[in-house]
């Protein structure tokens, strides 16, 4: 199943790239496992916030094909 | 309601009687709490010149409405604007804009407080500041301490 | 600071706009809170087609300005402007117009309901409503809810 | 000695006059005589507020040659 994944800000720069296709071979797998995957085996930043198809979630959350995953840092508007 | 991420710059004020003039039936309303947020030049000790703000289209948007929604199911709330900039903005420039109609004043203070509060809290922008040491990301808002800010000013002087 | 009472109407976004570019440098505050009381077309129970709003020239003044030096020594506040009309007024225009500027935005919105409360507290301005029954004077304004207003009689007391 | 006495909204409604000023011969009085003479011997208004020179007062504030006293009820702007 296909995931795609979002960079947004300074996880952005730090990852090196702005979004990107991420195929796994089983459904199920959850945000964790995903970022370990995109990370090279880096831990989860503390503050690192999560959203999924556009709503907070938290890295246990389990993904399905279509999904669209965002790794952020906490937010600073207004 | 009316939510709007915008890269061009916007007169608060003027968009706020234009809301007015379009959407308020005149007499029915009796307060408008109005909060604008404007660029400083000068944050978290650091001098600012420019500074660019990034979002999530689509769930910005989404956040921002939600947090209407929550403030006018809470007070007794008639309307509300929410304009917000992304991209580029300069020193001065508006960057946020909350309007809040409604009969009574205690319910449109509580409401546009409440709106940007929680859109600072939840809304996905990130500020990236040009200072002269170069550019560098913002890392957290500050907080509203609440209806008791009076100990702020002792505490800061 | 500036306090006006003044007959004719104004367009508190244009003088706020206006205010601020003449009087606020750029890139200093970060907040801008404003009220704005407008005239509705109900109050009490009774509908209201014009209104006479009565004063006491020198002392309501006097006392708006008092309400607005209080205010900024609490909080961290760089400017504050309040227009207040008297005179004939009819449904939908505004009556008063309360603008605060601060860094904080947690001080520009305390300052800013400070100041309206207070005023509506002390500021000597009387209300004369023209209803189907006639002309009334109005006995008492609704108190905010969200304060803890000391009260007029344990002040002078 | 010479008092200046304003009514205001429906105090002046009551009294049927917006000013006058009223000859004491005494320096001293209180607001409280004050108002027994100018309202012919009526009791004073629960909710009455009063004045001196501009400033909020009492009942039992003393008087002196050129003050002006405001008599009115609760304020209704903003």
């Amino acid at each position: 199943m296909n995931i795609k994944v979002r960079y947004f800000a300074s996880m952005r720069d730090r990852m090196g790239r702005a979004e990107e296709t991420v195929t796994v071979d089983r459904e199920g797998i959850t945000v964790e496992e995903l970022w370990r995957r995109v990370a090279g085996g880096q831990e989860m930043p503390p503050n690192l916030l999560i959203a999924v198809n556009m709503e907070y979630t938290d890295a246990s959350r389990q993904l399905k094909s279509g999904d669209e995953v965002a790794f952020f840092p906490p937010v600073t508007g207004g | 309601m009316k939510v709007i991420v915008q890269e061009q710059p916007f007169d608060p004020y003027r968009e706020t009687r234009r809301y007015e003039e379009q959407h308020l039936p005149p007499g029915k309303h009796g307060a408008v709490v109005t909060f604008v947020g404007t660029m400083r030049d000068f944050n978290d000790g650091h001098e600012v010149s420019r500074m660019f703000l990034e979002y999530y289209p689509g769930m910005t948007e989404r956040h921002i409405e939600a947090v209407c929604l929550e403030a006018m199911e809470k007070w007794d709330v008639m309307d509300v604007l929410v304009l917000h900039r992304h991209g580029e903005l300069r020193v001065g420039e508006p960057i946020v804009l909350v309007a809040v109609w409604s009969a009574h004043r205690a319910h449109a203070f509580d409401a546009c407080r409440y709106v940007i509060n929680y859109l600072k809290e939840r809304a996905p922008f990130w500020k990236c500041e040009s200072t002269p040491e170069g550019m560098r990301w913002v890392e957290h808002n500050t907080a509203d301490p609440g209806v008791n800010s009076e100990g702020l000013k002792r505490r800061s002087a």
